[in-house]
């Protein structure tokens, strides 16, 4: 068992392997984007509180979630590469920062343009918006440790385990924005109500949502392949692979 | 008592050293040659189990050092390029210190006579940062007689010692062996060791 | 192992009592910002008393985090961290010794300067004592937390900037709570609620920071 | 429904479409850096098996 | 000498953009630590368009203070200082370019980026242009007598503190007139004033700092 | 041409050397010799400029070079304990913003001649950070090379130097003694030169 996934988490194999991979996740992340699109922007009805805004939608909601669940990944990778030394893990983890830090960045500015027609102003000091300028923060500590400790493994370890803490400091984070907003209910936070879904609307929403998890599935590997190859760059393997380019 | 296992190092792009295999036996002396950049203090700094290999492991006694950390720490000691001095504390103070990580209690008394063999005598209660570079690297000295470690591992003991410092050095590695202890180190000045001593070579190939 | 925990402590208490305006630092960095905002804010009584806790909690937080690095950096650059890191002691009590020494050095001379800056923004009483109490508990984790990033950060060159931004989003809730704490009390309403909250961190903080640096330390040394 | 209505998005035009100007323009940002970044690294590698090489046939003359 | 002014700005561009990372690192501070006063105090609209320019201009000015040690820090360190003190060229114009390129690596990129911050503390528009036109003249002189104080404390071991003791109070006058123009431009009144006084403050550290900093570094060397 | 005038120093509270005169005439070679902590740094830091001693003064062309510093800087080259390397620049980019401290600008190819004269032939693009200790000492032998200066001012010269680097220590400063230069340095290893050299003893009682 164990040897069976040294074996097939060797980044060698990884590579031979993720190509088809990537083929069919970018393929399939492209359909599903375009059509949920087509539906989100041309049959979703107008909705009768927001009016066309709402539309924003579609990329916020997605690109918010995928903000989460990539930390989550890049956690339990990093988690993976600590305990279990597994080179793959760590490059998985390092993969994913970038990419989640431009999901935040994007949740951030859809909301915050989607936030001035709704509450007046691009930005309010509430619990879900602060949580999540939080994450960007912690993927650019992630990134900024990553890249300013030289040797690859002590960066990989040392990023990591910032990561793992920064799970735990995520609940902590939103439940105390949280609770400090309630306490002070007043003319402050804009709620938002939810917006009652129709049907219509959520089938696109949930169409998107999927192509943006697709989408960042290739993107992982792409990214995983670059720093396979570039921390194995004296490895044969990759010297062999290089010189048949 | 202590061996390496195909122990494999790699900094930055460069192989420095792979399937690298020794022992140190009791009373054993071994010095790790190489040219600058060879790896030496790598390789000691993997030995001490301050650094991970890339390959292979460290055993103390048959256990590897790295899950076995309590126990090996009891009974090595290590100086590395650095200093260890604080230059805010005065000598006694600085030993004392360097002997409080290892858990040791001793007497003022036993100190001072450590300090007087290193030359240190009545510098005591000089604070470290009014000594010279040769003086500070004394306060090791004392701090390693006074260790009561089997193994010594040693990265350039001989680093900005004058010529007593050198003979003094050479002496207590000596003393130390015939008492059945082992000794690790690396040095870019010759070693006048009255004794056997085994050599493991790095780095073959040097550039420029 | 307590013996190695006191034996260090000491050490660390010493080599600061030593320097003598090391001491002083933390404390007089603290009085300069917080009377920065007097100066920068139109200081209306009122104004004052709104953003009192939150400048004494900011400012304070900011103090600790650039105290921070005397905690490792000067044993790293000497190479007693390495002795540290080699003792037969579990490394985790050694770090604990630590980061207590600093919190003494720092938290604490913090906790009994604020309250005197607390009167001097207008806060009333009862929030001064919540300053107080709030800053007890939570300085010992702003000190707990600082450790894993310093022990993170400690072999990067310019290591001062990339410390706060791996620190400051750690200790946003604390901040929050800290402030909140204050700010309520202000207004006469009862505090306990963020009082337990930062309870239950400093004992999360203390039950998981030090291993958490000791994994740190032991991955900074590996190289 | 149609086109100039469409892009007016009931007097949202700029929120909406400036939100899926971003998101493209990052999700584009996001396809093209690796691709860069792996020409770089492919080429970084090319270079290092050249000096070898030259080094090699240097030691061997 | 022109062009030993030029040789060395450029070599200290390309540093700092060599390690990327570094470059961000004071925006990114600038950033969290506006971010934190918000958490820290009730966000009402109004209370945080009050603090708003004083926030703004107390960060600032910490995040030039913090990224001020790798002014000399390094070069000290690795002894490239001494070799520019050997240098034939007159010390000032040196400074002058070490200084130069320290602003536009922090002071500029912290102009560009403090609208969007205004704007998230609900500054009118007003008041957010003459917050870039105040940083624009306050963040060189900031840089400026930040390199006196630098060049007295780079050779003392933690001088972080130390440094912001000497510094801080020569950056009151600064935060004073820029936060306050902030502040009367945001209630819709002239500040002709407070800038014209920033450009006089920026005209006399120009003339004066160099010539400061270049003694003091012949001082530190002398060790 | 060079000479230093009954100098004096004190650190803390020890006097390290006083009423210390000599002079360096064109085509001289002038060891300063001293045991740890005699006082050769502090000595050739003053020598520089960079450091005033506490009473004396040294003179460049009869002028005290405190009030000359620039005739005396652009004829002068001074190497210290300190490596002066950047590890984010490349070799030659390290070895060109050397030279322009001194405001000289030389081709790429008269770079590349002195970086494969010290060694680092094809290190040109290498940067810094991937350097041993002994390749960046070397960055300092192909800056001297380049400087042009008349007089250099060498301290340690040979630490972390191994073999073939020392040969190449000695024969440079033959090569410029030969060309009219002088050489003021101090060393702890032996440098053999074929020539002779004049010295200077710092601080005879040595302790410890
Ligand atoms: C800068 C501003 C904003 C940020 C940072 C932001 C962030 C987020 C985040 C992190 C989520 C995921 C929450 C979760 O699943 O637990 C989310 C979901 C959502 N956001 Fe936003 N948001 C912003 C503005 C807005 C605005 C203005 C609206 C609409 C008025 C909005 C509508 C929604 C909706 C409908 C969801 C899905 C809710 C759910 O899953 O239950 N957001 N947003
Ligand atoms: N912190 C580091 N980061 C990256 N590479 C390093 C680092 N330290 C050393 N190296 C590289 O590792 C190699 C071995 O270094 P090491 O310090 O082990 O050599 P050494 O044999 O002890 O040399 P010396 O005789 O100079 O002490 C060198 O070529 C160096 O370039
Ligand atoms: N920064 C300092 N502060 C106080 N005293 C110092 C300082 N640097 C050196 N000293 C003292 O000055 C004396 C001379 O130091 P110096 O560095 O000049 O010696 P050196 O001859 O160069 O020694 P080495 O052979 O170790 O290089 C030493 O005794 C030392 O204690
Ligand atoms: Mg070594
Ligand atoms: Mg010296």
């Amino acid at each position: 068992m164990w040897h069976w996934i040294q074996r097939f988490s060797s980044p060698k194999h990884f590579y031979g392997m993720s190509a088809p991979l990537i083929k069919w996740f970018s393929v399939s992340a492209l359909l599903l984007g375009v059509y949920g699109l087509y539906l989100g922007l041309f049959v979703a009805p107008t909705d009768y509180q927001q009016g066309e805004s709402y539309r924003i939608i579609f990329i916020h909601v997605p690109a918010a979630w995928m903000s989460m669940f990539v930390y989550m990944v890049m956690a339990v990778s990093s988690g993976i590469g600590i305990i279990w030394q597994i080179r793959l893990a760590d490059m998985v983890a390092a993969a994913s920062a970038p990419i989640g830090a431009s999901f935040a960045f994007v949740a951030l500015v859809t909301g915050s343009l989607w936030g001035k027609p709704m509450w007046g102003a691009y930005w309010v000091w509430d619990a879900r918006l602060t949580s999540e300028l939080i994450l960007l923060f912690l993927y650019l500590g992630y990134m900024a440790l990553q890249s300013a400790i030289e040797d690859q493994r002590s960066a990989d370890k040392a990023s990591g385990l910032l990561a793992i803490v920064g799970v735990v400091n995520i609940p902590i984070i939103h439940y105390s924005v949280e609770w400090w907003n309630t306490l002070h209910q007043g003319a402050t936070v804009t709620k938002f109500d939810k917006p009652s879904m129709h049907i219509d609307m959520l089938i696109p929403l949930l169409l998107m949502a999927v192509a943006f998890k697709l989408f960042y599935a290739a993107l992982v590997l792409v990214r995983t392949r670059n720093e396979a190859l570039y921390r194995d760059r004296n490895r044969r393997w990759v010297r062999e692979l290089v010189e048949r380019l | 008592m202590f061996e390496a296992k195909s122990l494999e190092c790699v900094r930055d792009d460069r192989l420095l050293f792979n399937d690298l295999s020794f022992a140190v036996a009791e009373s054993e002396v071994l010095q790790i040659e190489g040219a600058n950049g060879s790896g030496k203090t790598s390789l000691l700094r993997i030995l001490c189990g301050l650094r991970l290999p890339e390959a292979g492991q460290v055993l103390w006694q048959e256990e590897s050092i790295i899950s076995n950390r309590e126990d090996y720490y009891a009974s090595m000691v290590y100086i590395g390029h650095l200093p260890c001095v604080k230059g805010d504390l005065t000598v006694l103070e600085n030993v004392r210190s360097l002997l409080d990580t290892r858990s040791l209690s001793l007497s003022n008394e036993q100190i001072e006579v450590a300090l007087a063999k290193v030359g240190l005598a009545s510098y005591e209660d000089v604070p470290g940062k009014a000594l010279s570079s040769g003086q500070r690297r004394r306060i090791l000295l004392a701090f390693i007689e006074l260790s009561q470690a089997k193994l010594w591992i040693l990265d350039e003991p001989l680093t900005a010692l004058d010529v007593q410092g050198v003979t003094l050095m050479e002496s207590m590695i000596m003393e130390h062996k015939q008492a059945g202890g082992s000794v690790v180190f690396t040095t870019h000045h010759g070693m006048q060791l009255e004794c056997e001593m085994s050599s493991v070579q790095l780095g073959r190939r040097s550039r420029g | 192992m307590l013996k190695a925990y006191y034996h260090l402590l000491i050490r660390d208490l010493r080599l600061a009592l030593r320097s003598r305006h090391e001491l002083a630092n933390p404390l007089i960095f603290f009085v300069l910002v917080v009377t920065l905002f007097p100066l920068a804010v139109t200081p209306t009584p009122d104004a004052l008393q709104t953003m009192a806790p939150g400048v004494i909690w900011v400012s304070a937080l900011l103090a600790v985090l650039l105290s921070l690095d005397r905690l490792f950096k000067l044993d790293y650059e000497d190479g007693s961290l390495d002795q540290l890191m080699l003792s037969p002691n579990p490394l985790m009590i050694l770090v604990l010794a630590k980061v207590t020494a600093h919190w003494f050095l720092t938290g604490l001379p913090l906790v009994i300067i604020a309250p005197l800056l607390g009167i001097f923004m207008s806060l009333p009483a009862e929030a001064v004592i919540v300053l107080i109490y709030s800053l007890l508990l939570g300085t010992p984790v702003l000190s707990l937390v600082g450790a894993i990033g310093v022990s993170l950060t400690v072999a990067v060159n310019r290591g001062g900037v990339l410390l706060s931004l791996i620190i400051l989003p750690l200790y946003i809730p604390i901040l929050i709570f800290g402030a909140n704490a204050v700010d309520v009390a202000a207004d006469g309403l009862p505090v306990t609620g963020q009082l337990l909250f930062l309870g239950a961190v400093l004992a999360l903080a203390l039950s998981l920071a030090p291993l958490a640096t000791s994994v740190a330390l032991r991955i900074t040394a590996s190289r | 429904m149609n086109w100039s209505e469409f892009f007016h998005m009931g007097g949202y035009a700029f929120f909406v479409w400036t939100s899926y100007a971003i998101t493209f323009a990052v999700m584009l940002a996001n396809i093209i850096l690796p691709i860069v970044q792996r020409k770089k690294v492919i080429a970084r590698i090319k270079r290092s098996i050249k000096r070898e090489q030259i080094e090699q046939n240097r030691e061997s003359t």
